[in-house]
């Protein structure tokens, strides 16, 4: 493990999540979250969990970010917080 | 075949749920027949999975064939069998019963709901029967999953409050995790055995009483118990009636279950007592939870709204119960939970009822009932009769025990806050009678109109609400049997003193 | 003080996935938008998730997929080169039951929406009072 | 709500953080995770079912119990979904058509044109001409993505991967179509009375090879007594009973994802997409 890599991946991490959870708008949340899961997935794969990994780069950064998109696109991307 | 009930009774509903669900798109018939099958298997083979258990002791089962620590095992004692029993057949009761009102509120999606309906009763039977830590989450999640979506399903408000009750159940299921994994990093397993026989040598260790507290938290999130209960009155009070009267008796009871389950099995009685002292503010705040969902009951003007404040200050009598920490106490609290589900399942299914015929259950709708559906409310007062803790029915029974553990243990206020639950339920069940039974006298002789026609509920429905309700009498009557077969074996020796 | 950086250095992977479950938590409770919230609940499981995978972690060791071939054949695994897989499996559980919750809740998000034609909570709640 | 949040959320966190000071420090190989309990799955798994992807094994066989209400879980997000928004009957509203050749579009009001014709194409109501370059690229991805999640599916048991990824994948694959064409072309390929047999098929699958073990004989999930039937040694039976359950799997997992998307995307209507 690389512990410089690790340190950028762990603070990009924190600052996706709080960028995640205060933007104004809804789909850029979903794509901040988008990458937030991405960071996590790499942050996994440097642990050695290989296949937990694989999951969450499918899962959390591949469908979930459409469905955000998709319940995005049904509501509104409007929000006051 | 013996030897596999503990795998038949998951795999029958089970099988069934996938059945329904690929039926549903061939033929819609055959779906409620399928269902009926599936939940009926489950609760003949919990039937005979508990004579098993009283004939021949504690069942384990290994799936996949592999022991312990390494593969899930199963761990079926008699409370087990005492609550798979209950969750099992109520559900069953229950799916007979509501076949009509499911099939006027949602004709086309009759296959998906009872495919919910059965991967529930997977859920929360799982939970019973299994003994490992985080099988149990996985199966809690199915629970509550199929429990969002169910309760979704009602009208006006019930997506906004099923979506509060899925954000609470999120954070309850997730803390339960954390402390599972918490757990985890002291011992190293997930077998409640092992990690029971592994805990003693690590009580002090701050990381074990925190993982405590976070179960405890989780689990108490997803019982509604006082402080965390938000969710419960309007996820309850919106959802339709075949699935209030589904949910409402039986996953808060489950969850009791569980803590109970936790308390005695994982974290020994000494750890819980001895060591974390939590006992006296427990006690505290269950007594807290009764006085207040007492009194909120009080303030309600619909009937569903206020069971489900009568359910919240009932799971502060269970909790309370199991944490005054004496065998009666103890006793009172696992009796109570057979006791309430049958209470609960009578006062939902009757409302449903009512609500099927009269489409609204505020309290002022309810004038001249008595003339109009006599037997549901007949079933209705024996419920209530239950509620309140009236000698022949089994509600009297448990706050009996219930008295008599909290004087040994000294905890007048609990004593105090059950009589004074008891005579708020008094108040509550007389206002809705006098209502139901003088308000359509008065109506009637004001206007002079000739007495509204009997409208009873048709047979479907009402003789599942006879059988529970002639439950709550019979099993008031045979307490003493259930207490020395089923309950007794399960308490702890060191109560017992 | 001179004790804390070693337990900060040795645990930070615990410490972070605190943060990042208090940052989930607090959008839970704090957050006024339905599907903020949402998101702080997503953030929240991954970090219990982290947490997980951090607990099988051991330093120097690789994935855990055993090394075999024709001419390895069956021999004792040396246990230091393979990370404990447990914690894997178990969080893979937990991811799924993450998404589904996600779908389960944007599904309910749309039907709110539907109704209210807002996502923001004190505003339903405003539409609901007046009756 | 905000004062209230912030002094649960530290709280929690605080309890935490006090819990962390107990723990073995991160990494070590002696804490009791890494020596309890999973040693043994380490050492044994490839000699006991003949996978050497651990995780695999232990996912599909050792905890295969957990694997299996992992996959009900998924099945209740799709038919929970289906169950919350799907509409059935609906007001004929108004829809657009496009003449292929002029390229001119019509609009008919609360109505569709009388019968397929191949000059008209229906298109959505948000619909951007020429998207020739994207539709013509993942018509083109489509089918190797489809092929690589066989491969992750097929190749589970040697190296990362397995029925939850693959099936994933394989879902993305069609969720893709939707999004690049549009959603009805998807359906064309997957309908959704397919898609909800095969979400209840894959689970019964794997349920269903469980139930076949109780019937050989053996505990529930305990592929080794599937020897009978596959003609194979009990470790080369439970390295296949693995294969099938992580089919089943990935079948429910592909059908969940595409029917969650086309309800979400279209609000229950299954008509127009994204």
């Amino acid at each position: 493990m690389i512990w410089q890599l690790d340190l950028a991946i762990l603070t990009l991490v924190i600052f996706t999540a709080i960028a995640a959870i205060s933007v104004k708008d809804l789909l850029s949340c979903a794509i901040l979250f988008g990458a937030y899961s991405f960071l996590m997935c790499l942050l996994w794969a440097i642990m050695a969990a290989v296949d937990v990994a694989f999951t969450e780069a499918s899962v959390g950064a591949g469908v979930s970010t459409v469905f955000f998109v998709a319940a995005v696109f049904h509501t509104t991307r409007r929000t006051r917080d | 075949m013996n030897e596999h009930y503990p795998a038949l009774l998951i795999i029958s509903p089970l099988l069934m749920a996938f059945l329904v669900s690929g039926m549903a798109w061939i033929r819609k018939g055959i779906c409620y027949p399928l269902a009926v099958v599936g939940s009926g298997l489950c609760a003949w083979f919990s039937v005979r999975l508990l004579a098993d258990v009283l004939k021949n002791g504690t069942v384990q089962y290994r799936l996949g064939g592999w022991e312990a620590p390494w593969g899930i095992g199963y761990h079926v004692d008699s409370l087990n069998g005492m609550v798979l029993v209950v969750v099992s057949v109520l559900a069953f009761i229950n799916l007979v019963a509501t076949r009509r009102g499911v099939a006027a509120e949602f004709p086309e999606k009759e296959g998906a709901f009872y495919t919910l309906y059965l991967l529930f009763i997977v859920g929360l039977v799982g939970m019973v029967v299994t003994g490992d830590l985080f099988n149990l989450y996985v199966l809690l999640e199915v629970a509550s999953l199929t429990s969002y979506a169910l309760i979704a399903l009602g009208k006006a408000r019930a997506p906004l409050a099923s979506l509060n009750y899925l954000f609470m159940g999120t954070i309850g299921g997730c803390f339960y995790l954390l402390g599972v994994g918490y757990l985890y990093i002291m011992t190293g397993s997930l077998n409640m055995a092992d990690v029971a026989s592994l805990l003693p040598d690590i009580y002090q260790s701050s990381a074990v009483w925190v993982a405590f507290i976070f179960c405890l938290v989780g689990v108490g999130v997803k019982m509604a118990f006082f402080p965390l209960h938000v969710w419960l009155p309007n996820a309850y009070t919106w959802a339709p009636s075949a699935v209030s009267s589904l949910i409402a008796p039986l996953m808060t009871k489950v969850m009791v279950y569980v803590m109970i389950r936790l308390m005695l099995s994982v974290f020994s009685l000494d750890f819980t007592f001895a060591v974390l002292k939590l006992a006296n503010p427990m006690v505290w705040l269950s007594t807290l939870a009764i006085v207040m969902g007492a009194s909120l009951a009080l303030a309600q003007k619909n009937l569903k709204r206020m069971f489900c404040y009568i359910v919240i200050s009932e799971i502060g009598y269970m909790v309370g119960g199991a944490w005054l920490g004496n065998a009666a106490g103890l006793t009172g609290a696992i009796l109570h939970i057979l006791n309430d589900a049958l209470m609960t399942i009578t006062l939902f299914l009757a409302a449903g009822n009512i609500y099927y015929r009269i489409n609204g259950l505020e309290l002022h709708q309810l004038q001249g009932l008595f003339h109009r559906m006599p037997l549901t409310m007949a079933c209705f007062v024996t419920a209530g009769l239950s509620v309140i803790g009236v000698p022949p029915t089994c509600g009297f029974f448990s706050k009996w025990y219930l008295i008599t553990g909290a004087l040994q243990a000294g905890q007048y206020g609990f004593v105090a806050a059950l009589l004074f639950s008891s005579l708020v339920n008094v108040i509550l069940f007389f206002r809705v009678i006098e209502i139901s039974y003088y308000g359509g006298m008065q109506h009637a002789h004001g206007h002079g109109s000739p007495p509204e026609p009997r409208t009873e509920a048709p047979a479907t429905m009402l003789t599942p609400l006879l059988i529970v309700s002639v439950g709550l009498v019979t099993i008031g009557m045979y307490t003493g049997t259930i207490v020395t077969t089923l309950i007794d074996p399960v308490i702890p020796a060191a109560l017992l003193r | 003080m001179s004790d804390l950086i070693p337990m900060l250095v040795a645990k930070y992977n615990y410490w972070l996935y605190i943060v990042l479950m208090m940052i989930g938590l607090y959008a839970m409770i704090a957050k006024n938008n339905l599907i903020k919230k949402l998101v702080g609940m997503n953030i929240f499981q991954t970090s219990i998730i982290l947490f997980y995978v951090s607990i099988g972690c051991k330093k120097g060791a690789g994935i855990p997929i055993i090394q075999h071939g024709l001419n390895t054949g069956h021999h004792a695994v040396d246990l230091s080169q393979y990370v404990n897989p447990l914690p894997h499996v178990l969080m893979l559980t937990a991811i799924v039951v993450s998404v589904s919750t996600f779908g389960v809740a944007l599904a309910l998000a749309i039907k709110i929406y539907q109704k209210y034609k807002t996502l923001e909570e004190d505003e339903i709640l405003a539409r609901l009072r007046p009756r | 709500m905000k004062a209230a949040g912030l002094i649960i959320v530290l709280l929690t966190g605080g309890l935490l953080l006090y819990a962390t000071q107990d723990f073995p420090p991160w990494g070590a190989p002696d804490s009791p995770a890494s020596t309890h309990v999973s040693p043994r799955y380490l050492q044994k798994a490839m000699e006991e079912t003949a996978v050497p992807n651990v995780v695999t094994a232990i996912l599909a066989d050792y905890r295969g119990f957990d694997t299996m209400f992992e996959t009900t879980v998924i099945f209740c997000a799709g038919i929970g979904c289906f169950l919350l928004l799907r509409i059935f009957r609906q007001k004929p509203e108004d829809r657009y058509y496009r003449h292929i050749a002029t390229e001119i579009t019509l609009h008919i009001k609360g109505g569709k044109i009388p019968e397929k014709s191949r000059e008209f194409e229906r298109i959505d109501t948000l619909w951007t001409p020429y998207d020739l370059i994207i539709k013509t690229m993942c018509r083109i991805l489509v089918p190797f993505i489809q092929l690589f999640a066989l491969y992750v599916i097929a190749h589970g048991h040697h190296s990362p991967g397995g029925g939850f990824q693959g099936g994933v994948i394989l879902g993305a694959s069609i969720i893709l179509l939707a999004i690049s064409h549009n959603m009805r072309t998807a359906i064309a390929r997957i309908s959704e009375r397919i898609d909800n047999l095969l979400m209840a098929v894959g689970v019964f699958i794997y349920a269903g090879i469980g139930a076949v073990c109780v019937i050989l004989g053996a505990r529930f999930l305990d592929y080794g007594n599937l020897s009978v039937v596959l003609f194979v040694d009990k470790i080369m039976a439970r390295s296949h009973g693995i294969f099938g359950v992580e089919i089943g799997v990935g079948i429910t997992v592909m059908a969940v994802m595409i029917s969650i998307y086309n309800n979400l995307a279209s609000a229950g209507k299954q008509d127009e997409g994204l």
